[in-house]
C-alpha cells in the first residue's frame, strides 16, 4: 500500500535524559500567539519548555530563550515597540550580551522585538505589497554556525511557513554590507522575496552567533501534516541546533 | 485597578448631574410623557405591550432596553415561529451528543474522551457594507466572544463571503476591506482561518454578506452557561470601556437629558481592538481554569441590556446593578445609551464573594479593566439604579425572552412558477453548447477562471492558517480540520456552504442543498458529520415573497437535518438584506461540524501518488439549471439539482470508512462547477496530473461529455485509491450499492490533465487561468 | 521642494486601540504626564514647482476622498511646508 | 485640554511602501499634482493642565525613545496645540 499521508507522526525519537534536562524558555507577552507552538517545538526536539511571562523579572534558570511570534500589544505603534520595554526583556538583553551568551531566538514578532531592543540591527517595515501574507516559504541557510542553525548544512534549503504584515527587513547600506561581510545573514528568501526585504534577508544573527532572529516560522514546521505540504518538518533543526549548542556538541 | 474604578465613578457621578434622570418613580407619576418609541424602532402594539408588562409607562432607560431587545436582531420576532422546527424535528439519537442545544450563546457537542466542541456562525452584513474593514473585523470579534462565553478555547474561524459583481467599482472596496478586516482581527487573535466561501453576484451589490464562524473546544467540566445564580454573587463587567458605539437610535432619548449642549456625536461605526480581545480570551480561559466565574455572557448586540437581562432571566431571576459603575470611554453617555451601547471586547460575569480577590488578580495580570456593577438577588426583578435611584425595574424575562413574535404572512411568489419553468437546457443562453474538444477545453478554462470558481488564494493568503499548530486541513481542501487532542489525534472538521441561486430557484431544496454540500465536504475530509449551525441571510420579512423563502428554507433545512441525523445547535438570522425593494437571493449559509477520531487519517482534496486509480462516485444527470455554467452564460431559471439525502448519507459513509481504513489518499466532492472543477482542483492541489477517460461513465449515465463535466448533480465525489486498495474499495461501494466508476489514473510525470479523447492541458496553463482572476481585479 | 502636509485623525468618538495601548505603556517607561494618546496619520505630498491655490484645493480634496476614511476619520490639518 | 502633537516620519532614504501605493493610486483618481507621497504617524498626547517646559521635554523624550524607532524614523515635529 502506498503510504497514506498520515499526520501527527513526530519524527524525533524519545528524548534522552540529557536533552530533556535542557530548559528552554518561551516568552509570552500580551498578544503573543505562537507561544504554545514554540513550546511544542521545544518539546518535540527533546527539551523542556519553560513558560516565561513578560512581566517577570528573572529568567528562571533557562538555558536558552525563544521569543515567539504573534501580535504583542497588537503590533500597535510599531511591531515589537511596546514589548521591548518589558521587564523580562532587560534580563534577556543582559543575558544575551553576557559572557554566558544565552542563546536567544526571535521568530517573527520575536525578531521585531529583538531589533527594537537593539539586540539585532535593522528593523522591519510593512511588506512592500502592504498585505498580510501567509505562505510556505523556501529559505536558504546562509550561516550554519549559530546556536540555532548548526543542525543544518550550509546552503541547505528549507521550507517553513511565513506569515506577517510587517516583514520587510531594512537597514542602511553600511549595516547591510557589514552583515554580509561578517556572515551574519543567517537566512535568505529563495524563489521569491515575499515582502521586499533588503537583499532577500529572512533572518540574521548577532556577531557571537547566540542571538538569531527571522521572520518565517520554524515552529510551524515540526510535525508532518501540520506544516508545509511537502516537507513539513524542516523547522525542527532550529530546536535541535540549540540542544547541540547547549550540550557542547558545537 | 481600584483607582480606575474610583476615578470613573467620580466621572460618572459628575456627568450624572447633567441628566434629568427618568426614574421609575417619575415614570409612575408622569404617565403621559411622550416617549420616542417609534424612533427607537418599536411598533405601536409593541410599545403598548411594554406598558402592559410594566403596568406603567417605561422609563427612558427601560424603553432603551426593550427597544433593542425586542428588535428583529435580538428577538427573532419574524423567524421564531419557524425556527422552532430546528428544536422539534430532532430524534433521541440526534440529541445523544448534544450537551447544550439552541438557545445558549452557542450549542455544545460531545466529542468523547471528555472533550466538547462548540461552534456558531453569525452575520455582520450591513456594518461590513458601511465600513468593510471594521465591519468584518468586529464580526470575527463578536462570534469569537460567543464561543468564549461557553467556556471554550476558540481554535479556528471561517468566513463565508458574498459580494457584488466582481467588476463593479464598489466591489473592490468591500472585498479589500472585508478580507483585510477578517485577517487583521482573526490573525491577531491567533486563530487559524480554515475555510470559507467567496461568491460574486450582482444581487449582493448593496448587501454584501459577511458571515463569520468560530469554533472552540473545552473539557466537559468547563462548559459555562449564561446565567446569574446564587443570591449575593457579584456581577462584574470587564474588558474594554463602554463607548457610544452602535447606539444610533438611542440618541433620540432626549428625555434623558436636559442639557442641549451635550455633544450628540456617536460613532457611526465600531472599531475593533483585536489586541484587547486576545487578552480577553486568555483572561477568560484563566478564569475558567480557576473556576472563578459562576456564569458568563459576552456583550454583543444590545450590550448591557442583553447581558443583564439574559443572565438574570436564565438564573435565579434577580439582579441589582448600579449603572454609574460602568467604566466609560465617553463620559457624556446617558443611562439609556450605556444600556444600549454595543462597544466591543466586553464580557459580563457572575463571581462568588470568595472568588473576588482571585478574579481581580487575573484581571491585574492581564491588565484588563473591570468594574463591579452589582449582585444577584432572589427578587425576580432586574433593578438598575443610577446613583442609587431606580431607573429600571423589570421582570428580566419580559426583556430577554417574552418579546413579540409575529406570524408574518407569506406566500409562494407569483413569479416562482415562471422562474422554474425557464430551464437552462433549451434556453437562448444554452445555444451552442460546447461539443468539440476545442470548445470543451475553452469552457473548462473559462469555468476555472470565473469569479466564483477561481482560486481563492488572493483571499486565503491573507489568513494565518498555521497558528496553533493544530491545523490538519484548510483551504483549498473541502473542509478545515483541527486537532483537538494532541495525545489521541481527536479532531473536528468544518465546512460552510450556501448556494443563493439554487435557493432562489427553490428555497426548500436550496437550503437542503446547502446542507448536503457542507455535509459532503465534511465527510470527504474523512470526518463523521455531527452538528449544524446556520446563518439565514434573507431580505425583508415584511415582504411575503421573502417570508416564504425564509419559511421554506427553514422547513427544508430542518427536514434534511432530521433525515441526515444531525441537529442544528445554533445559528443566526439576518433579515432586511435588500436594496430598495430588491432582496438578495435567499442565502442560508449552513455550517456542518464533523468529528475525526484521529486527524492523521484526514483526506486531502488532491492526489499526489503516481499510478493511483481515480474513481467517480455517484451518477450524473443533465442538471445545469442554476449551475455555474448557466450563470456564466447569464441564465438563472429552472430547478436546482435534485437532493437525495439517502445518497448523500451513503456517499458520506463510503468516504468516512475509506479514510479510516486507509483506502483513499485523496477525495474531493463535486459541487459548483461539477466534475470539471473537481478534476482541475484535485490536480492543482499538489501539482500532479492525471489521465481521465470519460466515455464509459458518460455512456453509463446517458449524458454527453460536456454534461458529465459541467452538470452539478449531487452526491458525487472523486477519490484517488492506491492500487493495493482498489478491490477493497470497489467491494465496499458494491456492497453499499453505490455507483463507483474508475475514470482514470494519477499521472505524476505528465504535468498535465489529460481528458482522453478530448484534450490535454498542462497544469501550468490551468494554474495560470485559475489563479489570475482575483489578482487581476483586486491587485 | 515644497510639500503639503495632511494630518488625519480618528474621529474623537471612535475608539483608538493604538492610542489606548500607547497610553497604557507610557507610565511603565516613567512617562506619567499624559492622560490620553491618539495616533493618527501624517501624509507629506511633494509638489514639483509652486503650490498654487488650485493645488492646495486638490490636496484638500485628496485628503477628504482618499487619504482619509470619512466614516471614521477627520482631516484635521492641510498645510504647506517649505523645505 | 492642551495637547502635544508628535510627528514621526520614516527616514527619507527608506522607501515608504504605503506612500508609494498612494502616489501610484492618486493619478487614477485624477490627482496628478503630487510627485511623491510619504505616510508617517501623528500622535496627540493629552496633558491635564498646563504644558510646562518639563512636560514638553518629557514628550520629546517619549517621542525619541518610544513613539519612534531611531533606526528607521525621525521625529520631525513636537509642538503644543491648544484646543
Ligand atoms: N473567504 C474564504 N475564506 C477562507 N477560505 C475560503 C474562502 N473562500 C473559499 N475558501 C476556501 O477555498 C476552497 C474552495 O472553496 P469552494 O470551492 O467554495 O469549496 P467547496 O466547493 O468545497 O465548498 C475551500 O477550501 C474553502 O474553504
Ligand atoms: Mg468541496
Amino acid at each position: 500500500m502506498t503510504e497514506t499521508p498520515l499526520i501527527g507522526e513526530v519524527s524525533s525519537g524519545v528524548a534522552s535524559a540529557a536533552l530533556s534536562g535542557a530548559r528552554i524558555g518561551v516568552v509570552t507577552f500580551p498578544g503573543t500567539l505562537d507561544d504554545r507552538d514554540a513550546a511544542r517545538a521545544v518539546r518535540l526536539a527533546g527539551a523542556t519548555a519553560v513558560e516565561l511571562w513578560h512581566g517577570d523579572n528573572e529568567l528562571a534558570d533557562v538555558d536558552a530563550v525563544v521569543i515567539p511570534g504573534g501580535f504583542s500589544y497588537g503590533d500597535y505603534l510599531r511591531a515589537g515597540a511596546i514589548s521591548r520595554f518589558a521587564p523580562l526583556m532587560s534580563r534577556i538583553v543582559d543575558a544575551a550580551n553576557s559572557d554566558a551568551k544565552l542563546p536567544v531566538l526571535g521568530i517573527c514578532n520575536g525578531f521585531q522585538i529583538l531589533t527594537e531592543a537593539h539586540l539585532l540591527p535593522g528593523s522591519m517595515i510593512k511588506n512592500d505589497h502592504l498585505k498580510f501574507l501567509c505562505r510556505d516559504q523556501v529559505l536558504r541557510v546562509e550561516n550554519n554556525t549559530t546556536a540555532w542553525t548548526n543542525a543544518y548544512a550550509a546552503g541547505q534549503e528549507i521550507t517553513v511557513p511565513l506569515k506577517n504584515q510587517d516583514g520587510q527587513y531594512i537597514a542602511d547600506e553600511k549595516t547591510l554590507d557589514a552583515l554580509e561581510a561578517e556572515g551574519r545573514v543567517a537566512f535568505r528568501y529563495v524563489g521569491m522575496n515575499p515582502n521586499g526585504s533588503r537583499r532577500d534577508i529572512a533572518g540574521i544573527t548577532n556577531a557571537a552567533g547566540n542571538v538569531v532572529g527571522l521572520m518565517p516560522h520554524p515552529e510551524h514546521a515540526i510535525e508532518v501534516g501540520y506544516g508545509p505540504d511537502h516537507t513539513g518538518t524542516d523547522g525542527l533543526g532550529f530546536f535541535t541546533s540549540v540542544l547541540n549548542t547547549l550540550l557542547g556538541g558545537k | 485597578m481600584s483607582e480606575i474604578s474610583t476615578g470613573s465613578t467620580t466621572e460618572a457621578a459628575e456627568s450624572a448631574k447633567k441628566f434629568n434622570i427618568d426614574t421609575v418613580e417619575n415614570a409612575a407619576k408622569t404617565p403621559d410623557v411622550e416617549l420616542p418609541w417609534a424612533e427607537l424602532g418599536l411598533k405601536q402594539n409593541e410599545f403598548d405591550d411594554v406598558v402592559k408588562v410594566l403596568g406603567r409607562r417605561p422609563t427612558g432607560a427601560e424603553l432603551a432596553m426593550y427597544s433593542v431587545m425586542w428588535s428583529e436582531h435580538c428577538s427573532y420576532k419574524s423567524s421564531k415561529n419557524h425556527l422552532r422546527q430546528f428544536g422539534s424535528k430532532v430524534t433521541e439519537e440526534m440529541k445523544k451528543d448534544m450537551l447544550v442545544g439552541i438557545g445558549e450563546n452557542a450549542g455544545v457537542t460531545n466529542l468523547g474522551d471528555g472533550w466538547a466542541v462548540t461552534f456558531k456562525i453569525e452575520s455582520h452584513n450591513s456594518p461590513s457594507f458601511v465600513e468593510p474593514y471594521q465591519g468584518a473585523a468586529t464580526g470575527i470579534g463578536g462570534i469569537v466572544r460567543d464561543i468564549i462565553s461557553m467556556g471554550a478555547r476558540p481554535v479556528a474561524v471561517m468566513d463565508p463571503l458574498r459580494f457584488g459583481a466582481i467588476d463593479h467599482p464598489d466591489t473592490a472596496r468591500v472585498m479589500h476591506g472585508a478580507v483585510a478586516g477578517i485577517g487583521g482581527y482573526g490573525n491577531s487573535l491567533g486563530l487559524p482561518n480554515i475555510g470559507g466561501e467567496m461568491v460574486f453576484d450582482a444581487v449582493y451589490q448593496g448587501n454584501p454578506l459577511v458571515n463569520a464562524l468560530a469554533v472552540g473546544v473545552m473539557r466537559h467540566e468547563d462548559i459555562r452557561l449564561a446565567n446569574a445564580s446564587g443570591k449575593g454573587n457579584k456581577v462584574v463587567l470587564f474588558g474594554a470601556r463602554t463607548g457610544g458605539d452602535g447606539i444610533g437610535g438611542a440618541s433620540v432619548l432626549a428625555s434623558e437629558s436636559f442639557d442641549d449642549t451635550k455633544p450628540s456625536k456617536r460613532p457611526a461605526v465600531q472599531v475593533g481592538d483585536p489586541f484587547a480581545e486576545k487578552v480577553l480570551i486568555e483572561c477568560c480561559l484563566e478564569l475558567f481554569k480557576g473556576s472563578l466565574v459562576e456564569g458568563i455572557q459576552d456583550l454583543g448586540a444590545a450590550g448591557i441590556s442583553c447581558a443583564t437581562s439574559e443572565l438574570a432571566s436564565n438564573g435565579d431571576g434577580g439582579m441589582q446593578v448600579e449603572l454609574t459603575s460602568v467604566l466609560l470611554r465617553d463620559p457624556t453617555l446617558t443611562p439609556g445609551e450605556i444600556l444600549m451601547s454595543e462597544s466591543q471586547e466586553r464580557m459580563m460575569a457572575v463571581v462568588t464573594p470568595e472568588n473576588i480577590a482571585a478574579f481581580e488578580a487575573v484581571m491585574e495580570k492581564w491588565a484588563v479593566e473591570y468594574s463591579w456593577l452589582g449582585e444577584v438577588t432572589d427578587t425576580g426583578r432586574l433593578i438598575i439604579t443610577w446613583e442609587g435611584e431606580v431607573i429600571v425595574d423589570v421582570d428580566p424575562r419580559t426583556v430577554a425572552h417574552d418579546g413579540p413574535v409575529y406570524d408574518r404572512p407569506y406566500a409562494r411568489p407569483q413569479w416562482q412558477d415562471a422562474l422554474q419553468a425557464d430551464t437552462f437546457t433549451g434556453s437562448v443562453q444554452d445555444g451552442g453548447r460546447p461539443a468539440s474538444a476545442e470548445d470543451i477545453k475553452a469552457a473548462v478554462l473559462e469555468l476555472i477562471a470565473s469569479p466564483n470558481m477561481c482560486s481563492k488564494d488572493w483571499i486565503t493568503n491573507q489568513y494565518d492558517r498555521y497558528v496553533g499548530g493544530n491545523t490538519a486541513l484548510a483551504f483549498p481542501d473541502d473542509a478545515g480540520v483541527v486537532r483537538v487532542d494532541e495525545e489521541t489525534g481527536l479532531g473536528v472538521a468544518l465546512a460552510t456552504d450556501a448556494n443563493g441561486r439554487y435557493t432562489f430557484l427553490d428555497p426548500f431544496h436550496g437550503a437542503q442543498l446547502a446542507l448536503a454540500e457542507a455535509y459532503r465536504n465534511v465527510a470527504t475530509s474523512g470526518a463523521v458529520p455531527m452538528a449544524v449551525s446556520d446563518c439565514l441571510n434573507f431580505g425583508s420579512p415584511e415582504d411575503p415573497d421573502v417570508m416564504w423563502q425564509l419559511a421554506e428554507s427553514i422547513r427544508g433545512l430542518s427536514d434534511a437535518c432530521m433525515e441526515l441525523g444531525i441537529p442544528v445547535t445554533g445559528g443566526n438570522v439576518s433579515l432586511y438584506n435588500q436594496t430598495g425593494t430588491t432582496p438578495i437571493h435567499p442565502s442560508p449559509v449552513v455550517a456542518v461540524l464533523g468529528k475525526l477520531d484521529d486527524v492523521a487519517r484526514r483526506t486531502p482534496s488532491g492526489w499526489k501518488e503516481d499510478g493511483q486509480a481515480i474513481y467517480l462516485l455517484g451518477t450524473t444527470a443533465d442538471e445545469l439549471d442554476g449551475s455555474e455554467w448557466a450563470n456564466l452564460r447569464g441564465h438563472l431559471g429552472g430547478l436546482p439539482p435534485k437532493v437525495v439525502l439517502s445518497a448523500e448519507r451513503a456517499l458520506g459513509e463510503i468516504l468516512i470508512n475509506a479514510s479510516r481504513d486507509g483506502m483513499v489518499d485523496a477525495a474531493h466532492d463535486l459541487s459548483e462547477g461539477g466534475l470539471a472543477a473537481a478534476l482541475v482542483e484535485s490536480s492543482l492541489r499538489y501539482n500532479t496530473g492525471a489521465r481521465i477517460a470519460l466515455d464509459e461513465v458518460a455512456a453509463r449515465d446517458g449524458v454527453d461529455a460536456f454534461t458529465l463535466l459541467f452538470s452539478e448533480s449531487q452526491a458525487r465525489a472523486i477519490v484517488a485509491v492506491p492500487r493495493s486498495e482498489e478491490i477493497r474499495f470497489t467491494d465496499m461501494c458494491t456492497a453499499r450499492n453505490f455507483p463507483a466508476a474508475r475514470i482514470g489514473v494519477v499521472d505524476a510525470a505528465s504535468g498535465s490533465l489529460d481528458l482522453q479523447g478530448q484534450f490535454s492541458v498542462p497544469l501550468d496553463e490551468l494554474r495560470e487561468a485559475h489563479e489570475a482572476t482575483l489578482p487581476k481585479y483586486f491587485g | 521642494m515644497p510639500r503639503i502636509v495632511v494630518d488625519v485623525m480618528l474621529k474623537p468618538e471612535i475608539l483608538d486601540p493604538q492610542g489606548k495601548a500607547i497610553v497604557g505603556a507610557l507610565p511603565r517607561l516613567g512617562f506619567t504626564e499624559f492622560s490620553a494618546v491618539r495616533q493618527g496619520k501624517r501624509f507629506e505630498l511633494t509638489v514639483d514647482g509652486e503650490v498654487t491655490d488650485e493645488i492646495l484645493a486638490k490636496a484638500r480634496e485628496a485628503a477628504e476622498t482618499m487619504l482619509s476614511n470619512p466614516v471614521i476619520e477627520d482631516v484635521v490639518n492641510v498645510e504647506v511646508v517649505a523645505d
